[in-house]
């Protein structure tokens, strides 16, 4: 330990960390901790829809397969909710990293500013072209394929961006020279070997959740009596949920790879991170478990639970990154050093909000869907 | 017949005859007004001792070798400078190619219009200038600088 | 000061921020009184003979909406946010901390408007009328609400109130005296443009008599922001910071060496194009029957440009703080420009973000530049730097820094002589001239040198004595 | 004393007598029985079809140049052709809103000369110069013609160094024009410099002569076009009467243009606001020209295209750019088969090549 704080005293001797916010907390952290968990694992869960359904869309526009016609239209309309839900259920998430480790955040994002920057066109790009795609389509049926493929492309370089940019916000020792090589901001991936896969593993949920939509599907459908289609879409959606475990296994170990050491350290140095790795393993296997008992099943229980497998899974992996960042940045700063000045008013005002809204949503939502899934049968009496 | 086609003859004759004199008048008319609209005559830059006054320059601001200035002489542009002979040179600024005033660089004369280029003796070496610059006769007296058209009789005298 | 400056050349950050907002704040504002227009519209069209076959149309306004809305709104709006991360991370620090549950709550308001417009657009063919109606007011009333608060924090920017580093008391910043007229001034502008788009979608309508209906029904939506918009316009300038007021009407003639100020010209920009959609909406009533798409988008154009003008207007009217008597531009805390020790203490040692540059070198007065100025300035694009001082000489750049606070739109000087000389001579050099620092310093000696310093003090005791 | 009777065809369609303006209008129709030109006028009617569009442009140019009229005014009044710099100095820095009024003329006729070339090259790819529209054509050309003298007389008001140059260059342009061109210089400087006198005559003709001439063009163009209606590109006429739809001229072609109109004005002041006119130091003949003189964007291409003929050369440069001047002039009574026929296939195709030409060169000379 001792020379271990050795060496970090002799980095802080040149790591220019911004000092944090006059203000500090405006409540306790392990409430913002948790708030950014559970929001940034909603946020990971739409994107992981939306890119896993992109490349699932693309396959069944370039295979011109009758059969995919169903899953074609379900994601041809859902994507471009998917990706209004990835916004919004992002800005949680990007708000508490604010608060909690605001002086890291912002500094990064200059240095990577005129790629940060990039994601809002990039976004719109995308955004639009889904949206073109679901009205379009019946139109214009040429340069389908294509435009998904330039959206597609175009979210995994936002990920891409999103990566780099937290990833350098870890590594304040890399900054001063970053910066006054480039003030402008114009350099991405400074050679840390574990940008990629990190990128991999935020990605490996993709096929998982898709999947899981179109198992969802499945049973319903089979419910409503379209036995092919649902049976269909239900061994789509396992298939699809199967490619995830390969590439988790590939990113895991690329990060094992580049850095064994310190990913030996972080085990040792608390049995938090080993059980959160347990948890989120077990929560992936019994996902996948369940989601193959619930193949030609229409009980809705089945994928329910395979569903909150998927939670626990993406809520664990969010945790397990967060205890990596605390580890990595102990030497230059700890949350327990920032002082707390509660607004306790304005955050019960939130809380209430919150949970009213919640509610309305649901009710609301409860009203309606019966009603679209009228819709949604009479499409299927009209054969899609 | 023969009358009516007679009489329309003599009267296209007169007709013509009337318009060639009303054109007639008619410049004769429009004449003041073109003179008043085309520009007077310059006066000859050169006084009746065939030298002109350098203003803006003094021979002070070309003492040394390098040195060089734009200026005016009777309502034109110059510029004067001494090369590294040491001797002094003086050409119209006006550059050859669109009237721009050229400008002296040491070891070149240029125009940034076009980026016309002239050695130190006026002579077009790059860029679109189709002629050498006018070059002008330069003497001092008591620090003034004084101008005169070169291959002059009285320019001569004057220098002698 | 504590962070690294987004040095974008040409563009400016300022300017990347500027744009994002202009196009954010026109769709914000629609897709609530879009929502308004909606919900009316439900209500009204029950009420219609033909209600069934103005539905049809109002699928029409909401699929633009729908899109026009969330992919360009949403994300511009996202946009706005990670813009100010990099333009000025200080001041979104301050914002953050301070406001980041009433951002959350904004947040919560997204997430339902967001929902139910999709419950309300998808289960359009199948939702019984009164849910209908219910989801489009639910949808209005809270995304208005989003606005009722993103309103409290950006007029707390400019108006902050009692509210104080010392004394962060949340809620005075957030009622702050430009609260209430910008809110209202908000709502209505957003009624207007609910209109303004209709009367493009209605454009759009083959028939004349049901077109004529339509537009005879979208142009009321103006006039509530016609008639009440310039009263609240007195209100709110009467919030105003009287410095900014001055800048405005000395900007009549052209302060600053001339040309109409920029904070000027941009307020008239509003206010014409205010004007203008009166008119063209008036134009527009007395004959409904000849609007062209063309014409229509031109209005809605027209509100664009008055958004462009009023947004430079609100940024400049800041000058010279992004918060105002708190944070300067260029995130210079007010409290540590008053302490003059801190004020003087050499750049260099204070600035985490330079590279360990040889003082009095170029690159010192580059990173000054850089450090203190470019967070408004580029070198030779937006607000030129180069074009302000293009004929500068070394010893005046050194004075003017002294005094340039004074002008009422720039921030004070942070540094030493040496800083000063070493800015200056960087400034000379981006005009093409050719003076080092040192040689400023020599210039500039003799003035400083106690002996002149000693026979001013000798003359004013002599005038003391009788 | 007599009034005229009001025709009862007339009278029908009038207001009725209890509103103002059927008063109104019935009072001045007793006294000037307009009736037979206020009918042929309300009849007049636009082809409906998808290239409608093109026909706006020629209003949007009338727009600006009204604009142009009011700034004009509004600046004559504080310029004084004796102290140009000086008065120009004065308007942007002391009259109040005067950089702003100043800045409105400035954008407004560089987008008045942007809209005509549009509406030149529209109407040319409409072949509506064709048979019986010659001669409004050539009004047009014309009209384009004074344009351009408008833009170059009032660049060197200002006397500004930049102005000042400019205006020397491209009159050394005008000299090397074969025979007359030294003379044509001479007077149009009032000398073989420019000088302060040349300020007096371009004042003159930029204030004075300029804006007469125009006007009386602009008037004869819309004369000819009220007199033979707008004409129809070929895949319109050639429809059958039935399927051709057409709008009323004025009372709703007119009209669906104003919105488009207030856009525009908005778009000056906002471009006057983003982006004012500069006044550079005064000019000063004797010192050397500044750095990066270059004439307006619409004189580019000529200016670029001459740049590849220095010397001796000149002249064919000359000569290629008075191809297209002389083109415009011909082109009504070259192509004139309606529908068009091989020829006027070919005309269209070399106007496409003029104008790619005339694009590409102009973004060269503005880049270079």
């Amino acid at each position: 330990m001792t020379d271990l704080a050795g060496i970090y005293l002799s980095i802080i001797s040149y790591v220019n960390l911004p000092p944090a916010d006059p203000l500090g907390y405006p409540v306790p952290a392990w409430i913002l901790l948790n708030l950014s968990f559970l929001t940034l694992t909603w946020h990971l869960l739409a994107m992981n829809f939306t890119i896993g359904g992109a490349a699932i869309l693309l396959f069944t526009l370039v295979r011109k397969n009758s059969d995919y016609r169903g899953i074609r239209h379900f994601f041809g309309s859902g994507l471009p909710l998917g990706v209004s839900y990835i916004i919004t259920l992002g800005i949680p998430p990007l708000l508490f990293v604010q608060v909690l480790y605001g002086q890291l955040f912002y500094s990064s994002s200059i240095l990577v500013g005129s790629f940060w920057i990039q994601v809002i066109p990039a976004l719109i790009i995308a955004y639009s072209g889904f949206y073109y795609h679901k009205f379009k389509r019946q139109e214009r049926p040429r340069w389908q394929w294509q435009i998904i493929v330039v959206s597609l492309i175009l979210l995994l370089y936002i990920g891409y961006i999103y990566v780099n940019n937290l990833t350098l916000s870890m590594l304040p020792e890399k900054w001063l020279p970053i910066y006054s090589d480039n003030p402008a901001g114009g350099v991405l991936h400074h050679g840390e070997p574990t940008v990629i896969p990190r990128f991999l593993l935020f990605l490996s949920g993709a096929f998982a959740v898709a999947g899981m939509a179109l198992i969802w599907r499945g049973t319903f459908l089979l419910r409503w009596g379209y036995q092919d289609e649902g049976r269909r879409s239900h061994s789509f959606g396992f298939k699809a949920f199967l490619l995830t475990p390969m590439i988790w296994l590939i990113a895991a170990g690329g990060i094992y790879g580049a850095r064994p050491e310190d990913v030996a350290m972080m085990f040792a140095a608390s049995n938090t991170t080993t059980t959160l790795l347990i948890t989120g393993i077990i929560s992936g296997l019994m996902a996948g478990i369940f989601a193959f008992v619930s193949l030609n099943k229409k009980k809705l229980i089945y994928p329910f639970v395979a569903s909150w497998g998927i939670f626990g899974a993406m809520a664990s992996m969010v945790i397990f990154r967060d205890l990596v960042r605390q580890t990595v940045l102990s030497p230059y700063f700890k949350i327990s050093s920032i002082p707390v000045n509660a607004q306790w008013g304005m955050f019960a005002i939130f809380m209430v909000s919150l949970v009213i809204g919640l509610v309305l949503l649901i009710v609301l939502s409860v009203k309606v869907f019966p009603r679209m899934a009228e819709m949604a049968r009479e499409r299927f009496d009209g054969t899609i | 017949m023969a009358d009516s086609s007679n009489t329309d003859g003599s009267k296209r004759r007169f007709l013509w005859i009337l318009g060639g004199l009303g054109f007639g008048w008619l410049s004769a008319g429009i004449y003041p007004v073109y003179k008043y609209l085309s520009p007077q005559a310059i006066p000859d830059p050169f006084g009746e001792d065939g030298r002109a006054l350098v203003e803006r320059v003094t021979s002070a601001e070309v003492i040394k070798p390098g040195m060089g200035k734009n200026g005016a002489y009777g309502g034109h542009g110059l510029i004067v400078f001494r090369n590294q002979n040491g001797i002094l040179k003086a050409f119209d600024s006006k550059c050859t190619h669109a009237g721009c005033n050229v400008e002296f660089q040491r070891d070149k004369i240029f125009c940034h219009c076009h980026g016309g280029t002239y050695n130190l003796e006026g002579k077009n070496i790059a860029g679109p200038p189709p002629r050498p610059l006018t070059e002008l006769g330069v003497l001092e007296e008591d620090g003034l600088l004084y101008v005169y058209r070169l291959g002059k009789k009285k320019g001569d005298e004057v220098r002698a | 000061m504590n962070y690294p400056v987004w040095d974008i050349p040409f563009l400016g950050n300022g300017l990347i921020v500027a744009i994002i907002a202009i196009i954010h704040i026109l769709i914000s504002h629609l897709a609530i009184g879009g929502g308004a227009f909606l919900f009316v519209a439900e209500l009204w069209s029950n009420r219609q003979s033909n209600g069934g076959k103005i539905r049809e149309w109002l699928h029409d306004y909401a699929t633009y909406f729908l899109v026009y809305t969330t992919v360009f709104g949403a994300v511009t709006g996202v946009g706005i946010w990670f813009a100010i991360q990099l333009a000025n991370a200080e001041a979104t620090s301050l914002l953050i901390h301070q406001f980041v549950f009433a951002w959350a709550t904004e947040w919560v308001m997204f997430l339902a408007e967001l929902t139910i417009l999709y419950l309300y657009y998808y289960g359009w063919r199948k939702n019984s009328r009164s849910i209908q109606t219910f989801l489009a007011g639910a949808y209005f009333v809270i995304s208005w609400f989003s606005l009722f608060i993103i309103n409290g924090i950006l007029t707390f920017m400019l108006t902050p109130g009692s509210w104080s580093l010392a004394k962060p008391d949340i809620f005075a910043g957030f009622f702050n005296p430009g609260f209430l007229p910008s809110l209202l001034i908000r709502s209505l502008f957003m009624f207007l443009l609910g209109g303004l788009f209709s009367l493009i979608i209605a454009s759009r309508v083959s028939e004349d008599d049901f077109r004529e209906k339509i537009i005879n029904f979208s142009v009321k939506w103006v006039i509530p922001a016609a008639i009440f918009i310039p009263f609240l316009l007195l209100w709110y300038w009467s919030t105003l910071p009287e410095n900014t007021v001055t800048l405005v009407k000395e900007g009549i003639r052209g302060i600053g060496g001339g040309r109409l100020e920029a904070i000027t010209r941009y307020f008239w920009l509003a206010i014409t194009s205010g004007v203008l959609i009166v008119i063209g909406t008036a134009i527009v009533a007395i004959r409904p029957k000849v609007v062209s798409i063309a014409g229509m988008i031109g209005l809605f154009m027209i509100a664009q440009f008055g958004v462009m003008g009023a947004e430079f207007f609100r940024e400049m009217a800041r000058k010279p703080y992004v918060i105002y008597d708190v944070l300067y531009s260029n995130s210079l805390w007010k409290q540590n420009s008053l302490n003059t020790d801190y004020m003087k203490t050499p750049y260099l040692e204070k600035a985490a973000w330079e590279p360990g540059i040889e003082p009095l070198s170029r690159e010192h007065g580059e990173w000054l530049f850089r450090l203190q100025c470019a967070s408004c300035h580029t070198r030779n694009g937006y607000r030129s730097i180069v074009s302000r001082t293009e004929n500068w000489s070394g010893e005046f750049g050194y004075r003017w820094f002294l005094t340039m606070h004074e002008s009422g739109v720039m921030p004070p000087f942070q540094g030493d002589d040496y800083d000063r000389a070493a800015l200056s001579a960087y400034l000379v050099s981006l005009n093409g001239g050719f003076i080092t620092a040192d040689e400023i310093l020599k210039k500039v000696e003799p003035e400083q040198s106690p002996a002149d310093t000693l026979s001013l003090g000798e003359m004013s005791s002599g005038e003391k004595q009788p | 004393m007599t009034y005229y009777s009001i025709l009862p065809d007339a009278e029908s369609r009038l207001h009725d007598h209890s509103k103002l303006f059927g008063k109104v209008s019935r009072y001045i129709l007793r006294r000037y029985p307009v009736w037979p030109m206020i009918d042929h006028l309300a009849n007049k009617v636009v082809p409906v079809h998808k290239h409608s569009v093109w026909y706006n442009i020629g209003g949007i140019a009338l727009f600006f140049f009204s604009v142009q009229i009011i700034t004009g005014v509004l600046l004559m009044i504080y310029y004084r052709p004796g102290l140009p710099w000086d008065s120009i100095q004065r308007i942007v820095m002391e009259v109040p809103f005067g950089n702003m009024i100043r800045s409105i003329h400035h954008w407004s006729a560089n987008l008045m000369v942007f809209t005509l070339f549009v509406h030149m090259f529209s109407t040319f790819f409409m072949k509506a110069y064709r048979r019986p529209r010659e001669f409004t054509w050539l009004v047009g050309a014309v009209l384009m013609g004074m344009t351009l003298i408008f833009g170059f007389s009032g660049y060197l008001l200002p006397w500004d160094d930049l102005s000042f140059f400019a205006t020397r260059v491209g009159m050394s342009e005008i000299e090397k024009a074969p025979l007359i061109g030294m003379w044509l210089a001479d007077i149009v400087r009032g000398g073989s410099d420019v000088t302060i006198d040349t300020i007096g005559r371009f004042y003159v003709l930029h204030v004075m002569v300029l804006p007469l001439l125009t006007l009386a063009a602009i008037g004869v163009h819309l004369f000819f076009i009220q007199v033979q209606g707008v004409s129809e590109p070929d895949s319109f006429a050639s429809l059958p009467e039935s399927r051709k739809r057409y709008r009323k001229y004025f009372t709703e072609f007119i009209f669906a243009e104003i919105p488009v109109w207030l856009f525009l004005g908005v778009l000056l002041v906002a471009l006057s606001a983003a982006f004012p006119r500069e006044l550079m130091p005064e000019a000063d003949p004797f010192s050397s020209a500044p750095e990066g003189i270059k004439p307006e964007w619409y004189f580019l291409a000529q200016y670029q295209l001459l740049k590849f003929f220095p010397g001796k050369l000149e002249m064919v440069g000359l000569i290629l750019l008075l191809l297209l001047p002389l083109g415009i002039l011909v082109v009504p009574f070259i192509d004139r088969a309606i529908p068009a026929n091989s020829r006027g296939r070919l005309v269209n195709r070399i106007g496409i090549i003029a104008l790619l030409g005339l694009i590409v060169y102009t973004l060269w000379g503005w880049l270079s």
